[in-house]
């Protein structure tokens, strides 16, 4: 079985911003040589804190920035290489939920027309199949057929994560992009799209790459999880034992900074605890130790006693 | 728990009133919490659950559209309700310090860091500048600031984000509080720097002997920081007890629900337990108890009469039909017929 | 720093640049442009005569060398009605407008930033409802009618001030005012929602956690930072008030630069008008330049995110 | 008194929130405000037959008559005659279609021509935004009476011109608007789903840009609508506006100033109420729809 999307080596320079009159920064390297694969019907997870390039990943996976370099296969065609029709195709089958589900409608449009617009972008079809398409994703989100007519102001967060997600579903797409898609959600209501997202995936065999900074709904939702830092993966493996057992320094620093879930879980700090002289401006970012081989070392492969789930085929890159 | 607590809010309720004065929202409502001296308290609701606007009356600083309608704030033994504000301004920064959401945007960047510092000990103890100054150092050290007699004289943009939380939590201490109020204080950190902020205020507490106060929507804080737990619901605490017992064993439907609603790293792909429904608004509560609308056990009489709050055996209480004396016996017999 | 302020000068003289491209272009364009240049009622042979000698014949993008190279070497022409050279003229005038500006500020300074204050501590309260009346009647009033306004009042039926003119200090409070209440609407406007602001802020309420009077929260904390914007504002507005006397120069006959701006247009002068034009234009880019240098000097922030 | 606001309870911090930062809010519907400004318009629209006289044509017989109730006023001309024996309230009747007409079309003009150059200046961003803005920038620093002065010097007085004049001073004004706001909602994950949907860029203007900074404009243009009706009324003052002897208020003020020291007030003061009506009606109608229509335009 072929991976769905496939990232090779995926690199994203940004150059500082440069004006009419600003001189050349120096360059952002927001993704720096990533690989990933995606399967049909799994979900992947990425991990990481903010600046660690995840955002540009979904950013790279949809289209929305052009890498600098490496090469996104798409169902094992290179995204860079498809004709017009290829890349409809491509946009038809990629579709996203974001985080803000007061940013995601357009305040102006009727659900029925935000659910739809994908549809009429990409496809021709009559009005009313147009119309009892839109109704069945309201209904396979769990959202009477009356909110068709209304507008984005009159639904709660929750509901407009629905839409959101109907909205993503209307082109029957392959893989969904799903970026924070509940932290800003209440905490009663997070379960609940937690829960649809999981049933839609078994229901419709989706795939999703799925963001966010929550490491436990990460774990609950992927089935591979893989961590970033700093623009490089640094750590890759099946959701559970990663989440168990994780192998790389950052990783492991993350998880233990990871809340416990229940008051008996209360670890006592086992790391991060000992900087009593800061250095002067790295507060925010912790310091990798200096053990760490920066470059071949900086990808672990997980060992096969914790990746009962892992495919054996999963390349990596250039070890 | 000692005898007297150190802060005890007896049936406080604080509303909000809209300038027709036709709405009327019960941000707080019929709060009793009792708090000892170095105990830590988590207090967790979502949004709109009133916990914050709780925050801000213990402070007496709420809104001019909101005001105290009810009960009593009893704090080293004298009701703050009654203070005047002049002699509630003592009590502020000096007896209870407060940490804001964002620690980022909580130092005015015009002033120098030891400025800020020494602040609140000019005020309250009447500190000269210099004895201010000095000792302001030395609060930046106590926060683990390092080279304090060379930042203490910078201003807020020269400090990188840690060193600002810890020179809020620098300030917050500056006058030796008994109390320290932490409102959503790591909503918008990430994981490693959350971590690193709540282990400086675990160490503040025990150092200088600190009740604590975590306000939050996340159970996370409150299984890692706190002793005793809170749980807000439409402006009312639904369930308190012990955070080991409630976590264990919940009383409430609404606690049992959001525990259950968290997904945990250990069980992956489980189903989580959903709540159904929105959170109520608050200017429109149903009848009755108003979880009652997404409760899964909920009966005829929920929907009908707000329950009180029942005291149950292990120190707890919770604000539910099921945990009155007798209704669970009556509802499984009632079940068996 | 460097880099920064090399980025706003370049900004400010392509700003300059296409401000005379502007003016250079709608004299051209826009109807015969020797009609503008030669005094009216010239004869034929003048007018051949100024078509050569302002290079009308010539190339559009040498026009407009000439046009900038005169610029810049300070020639902005003769007037035609004073026969004099424009330059002088505005010269002549300045000393006027600044005096006249720099009451007007004083003025505008003194009523805005305490109402201003007072209307954000109070904030829908009465001084805050008086404000907005006031603000609203002065940035909604036109000049000359609240010019001609003040001199029925105190001009023809009280007798108590000099209705035009200029000379002495009773001759500048009507103008002064005038000219200054639109600015003092601004700037109560300006401190208002500025001082909001601040109150908003985290630190402004951390402040009040620490248990300061009121007094401190708002001299200390919040009025340091809210009036920085507004202190910005008055520096660009004590330019642009030079430029916008128009109205108010001619109601009182102030001899300013906009009495100038309005004698050179009833008189057909257009040297003197394009001159004040240009020369304003000028001004202001370089003040909000100046500003940009302050405010990056002031506050590192700026320097960084830009 | 503080300012602290909780951050839950939406619906009320929403309330508070409109409470600290509108400017001129007014409790409901400005129906004065409203009231004036149809009023203005009705009379602009049916002054052929509200006017008893003909506007321009006087007669030196009578001149300088005052208003109805002062001595040596008459019923016949209620408001008194100017200068030249023209019937004062038949020439504020005419001169409200003026205004009306000016004011309207040149926001018009400046609106339609600012929005949708912000919109594509936002939204395409790099050259098309760099050249846009520093047009604008450059405008902005002209003081725009002085602007507008300087062009009607150079095309002459005219209705039509004075329009053109002014839409073309005043677009920049919304240029910057609504650019920043089409930035700001750029970042907006609607937009970015727009593309991820297929959208293109020509759809995505019209279908998601424009409709949400449509309310800004509007409330925009009935802000600018007191801005250039000054603008007008100063320009026919200084005597580059509308061309005499068509009756514009600014033109009738500065005509009667001549007469304002000997004691005919009527000529100044009447016209000068019906500007400050018209610019102030407008005004607070405009505050009143930026509190309405846009939360984000509040502190404008």
């Amino acid at each position: 079985m072929t991976a769905v999307l496939q990232a090779e080596d995926v690199t994203k320079y940004f150059a500082g911003r440069r004006g009419l009159f600003g001189g050349h920064r120096g360059v952002v390297r927001a993704v720096d040589g990533i690989s990933f694969a995606i399967d049909g019907g799994k979900t992947l997870g990425v991990v990481g804190e903010s600046g660690c390039g995840k955002t540009t990943t979904a950013k790279l996976v949809l289209g929305l920035e052009d890498p600098t370099g490496g090469t996104i296969l798409f169902e094992g065609r290179d995204l860079v290489a498809l004709d017009a029709a290829g890349r409809r195709n491509y946009r038809k089958s990629v579709q996203a939920v974001f985080q803000d589900p007061y940013a995601s409608l357009n305040p102006r449009m009727r659900i029925s027309a935000v659910i739809a617009e994908p549809l009429i972008t990409n496809e021709t079809v009559a009005p009313d199949a147009v119309r009892t398409r839109m109704l069945e994703m309201l209904d396979l989100v769990g959202l009477p057929a009356r909110s068709a007519d209304l507008f984005p102001h009159e639904f709660s967060g929750g509901q407009r994560q629905r839409i959101a997600i109907a909205r993503a579903l209307v082109l029957s797409p392959k893989l969904v992009v799903l970026d924070e898609p509940v932290s800003a959600l209440d905490v009663s209501i997070r379960a609940q799209i937690l829960n649809l997202l999981r049933e839609l995936q078994d229901r419709l065999g989706l795939s999703y790459l799925f963001i966010a900074h929550d490491l436990a709904a990460v774990a609950h939702m992927s089935h591979e999880i893989v961590v970033m830092y700093l623009g490089k993966i640094v750590e890759r493996g099946e959701a559970q034992a990663l989440a168990r057992e994780p192998l790389h320094p950052y990783t492991k620093a993350l998880f233990a900074a990871a809340l416990p879930s229940h008051p008996d879980e209360r670890r006592e700090d086992v790391v991060l605890q000992g900087g009593s002289a800061e250095p002067a401006q790295s507060a925010e970012r912790l310091s990798l130790p200096s053990a760490l081989p920066p470059r071949h070392g900086a990808l672990r492969q997980r060992g096969a006693g914790g990746a009962r789930r892992r495919r054996s085929h999963r390349r990596l890159p250039s070890l | 728990m000692s005898q007297e607590p150190l802060l005890s809010l007896e049936h406080l309720s604080a509303h909000y009133v809209s300038q027709q004065g036709t709405r009327v929202v019960r941000a707080v409502d019929d709060v009793t919490i009792r708090l000892g001296a170095g105990e830590t308290l988590g207090i967790v609701g979502e949004s709109g659950s009133g916990k914050s606007t709780l925050a801000l009356t213990i402070m007496r600083l709420l809104p001019p559209a909101a005001r105290i309608v009810g009960g009593r704030i009893m704090f080293e033994g004298k009701n703050l309700v009654d203070k005047p504000e002049a002699e509630m301004r003592e009590v502020r920064g000096k007896r209870i310090a407060m940490i804001l959401q964002d620690p980022m945007a909580s130092l005015n960047p015009l002033f120098t860091i030891g400025n800020q510092v020494g602040e609140p000990l000019r005020v309250h103890e009447g500190a000269t500048r210099a004895n201010a100054w000095q000792r302001a150092i030395a609060l930046l050290k106590s926060v683990r600031i390092a080279s304090p007699q060379t930042r203490v004289a910078q201003y807020p943009h020269e400090m990188s984000g840690g060193m600002r939380q810890r020179i809020v939590g620098a300030i917050g201490i500056s006058c030796e509080p008994r109390l320290l109020i932490a409102d959503e204080p790591t909503t918008s950190l990430d994981l490693t720097i959350q971590a690193q902020y709540l282990n400086l205020l675990r160490e503040l507490q025990r150092e200088h002997g600190l009740a604590l106060i975590f306000i939050t929507h996340n159970l996370g804080i409150v299984a890692k920081m706190c002793d005793q737990l809170a749980v807000m619901y439409a402006g009312r605490v639904v369930e308190k007890g012990p955070v080991a017992r409630i976590f264990n064993a919940p009383a409430h439907p609404y606690t049992k629900a959001l525990l259950g609603s968290i997904p945990r790293m250990s069980d992956n792909r489980r189903q989580l337990t959903a709540i159904d429904g929105q959170p109520p608004d608050l200017s429109s509560l149903p009848a009755g108890c108003s979880f009652a609308p997404r409760c899964p056990a909920a009966f005829a009489r929920c929907r009908a009469e707000a329950p009180p709050e029942f005291a149950l055996d292990d120190g707890r209480t919770a604000r539910c039909w099921l945990a009155a004396p007798g209704v669970a016996q009556s509802l499984d017999a009632q079940a068996a017929k | 720093m460097k880099q920064y302020i090399i980025r706003r000068a370049g900004y400010s003289l392509l700003s300059l640049f296409l401000l005379s491209l502007t003016i250079f272009l709608f004299v051209r364009v826009t109807g015969d442009p020797i009609a503008l240049l030669t005094e009216p009622g010239a004869s034929q042979d003048d007018i051949e005569a100024m078509r050569h000698q302002f290079g009308l014949d010539q190339p559009l993008w040498m026009q407009y060398w000439h046009f900038v190279a005169s610029f810049l070497t300070g020639d902005l022409g003769q007037s035609f009605y004073y026969r004099t050279p424009v330059l002088d003229l505005y010269f002549q005038r300045l000393p006027n407008s600044l005096l006249l500006a720099a009451v007007a500020m004083a003025l505008s300074l003194l009523i805005g930033i305490p109402s201003g204050i007072l209307a954000a501590v109070r904030v829908d309260r009465f001084w805050d409802s008086a404000g907005k009346i006031f603000a609203l009647l002065g940035l909604s009033l036109p000049q000359f009618w609240v010019g001609l306004v003040l001199i029925l009042v105190f001009s023809v039926y009280l007798g108590w001030l000099p209705s035009s003119g200029s000379g002495t200090f009773l001759h500048l409070l009507m103008p002064a005012f005038t000219l200054g209440w639109y600015f003092a609407a601004a700037h109560m406007r300006m401190t208002r929602s500025s001082m909001l602001e601040v109150l908003g802020s985290e630190y402004v309420k951390l402040a009040r956690l620490k248990g300061l009077p009121e007094s401190l929260v708002i001299g200390k904390h919040a009025l340091k930072n809210a009036l920085i914007p507004v202190i910005t504002l008055a520096g660009i507005n004590l330019v642009v008030m030079i430029n916008v006397a128009v109205v108010v120069e001619t109601v009182f006959a102030w001899p300013g630069i906009g009495r100038l701006l309005y004698e050179g247009v009833t008189f057909r002068d257009f040297p003197v008008v394009q001159a004040v034009v240009v020369i304003g234009g000028s001004m202001i880019i370089l003040v909000n330049f100046l500003v940009d240098i302050l405010y990056a000097l002031i506050d590192p922030r700026i320097r960084l995110e830009s | 008194m503080t300012v602290i606001t909780p951050p839950e309870t939406a619906t009320l911090a929403a309330a508070t929130a409109s409470r600290s930062t509108a400017f001129w809010r007014l409790k409901g519907f400005p129906l004065i405000p409203v009231t004036i400004l149809l009023f203005i318009a009705f009379v602009a629209v049916f002054a052929d037959v509200l006017a008893p006289y003909d506007p321009q044509i006087g007669s030196l017989a009578r001149r300088f008559k005052p208003p109805v109730w002062q001595e040596g006023g008459s019923w016949a001309y209620l408001l008194g005659t100017d200068h030249v024996g023209r019937d004062v309230l038949s020439r504020l009747i005419f001169g409200a279609r003026v205004s009306m007409i000016v004011g309207l079309t040149a926001v018009l003009v400046a609106g339609v021509i600012g929005t949708l150059l912000g919109i594509l200046s936002g939204y395409l961003g790099g050259w098309a935004d760099q050249v846009v803005m520093r047009v604008t920038d450059t405008w902005l620093a002209l003081p725009a009476l002085t602007f507008a002065i300087f062009l009607a010097a150079i095309v002459g007085p005219s209705e039509l011109n004075i329009i053109l004049i002014l839409g073309l001073v005043y677009w920049t004004r919304y240029a910057r608007v609504i650019r920043g706001e089409v930035l700001s909602l750029k970042q907006r994950e609607f937009v970015r789903l727009a593309i991820v949907a297929g959208c293109s860029k020509r759809v995505i203007m019209w279908r998601h840009i424009l409709p949400n900074v449509i309310n800004s404009a509007i409330v925009l243009a009935t802000l600018m609508l007191g801005v250039v009706i000054v603008t007008e009324a100063s320009l026919s003052f200084l005597g580059v506006g509308v061309p005499p002897p068509k009756p514009a208020w600014g033109l009738m003020m500065a005509d009667g100033k001549k007469g304002l020291m000997v004691g005919y007030w009527w000529l100044t003061v009447f016209p000068g109420i019906c500007i400050m009506l018209m610019v102030l009606s407008a005004n607070l109608l405009g505050d009143w729809l930026r509190v309405k229509l846009d939360p984000q335009l509040r502190q404008l």
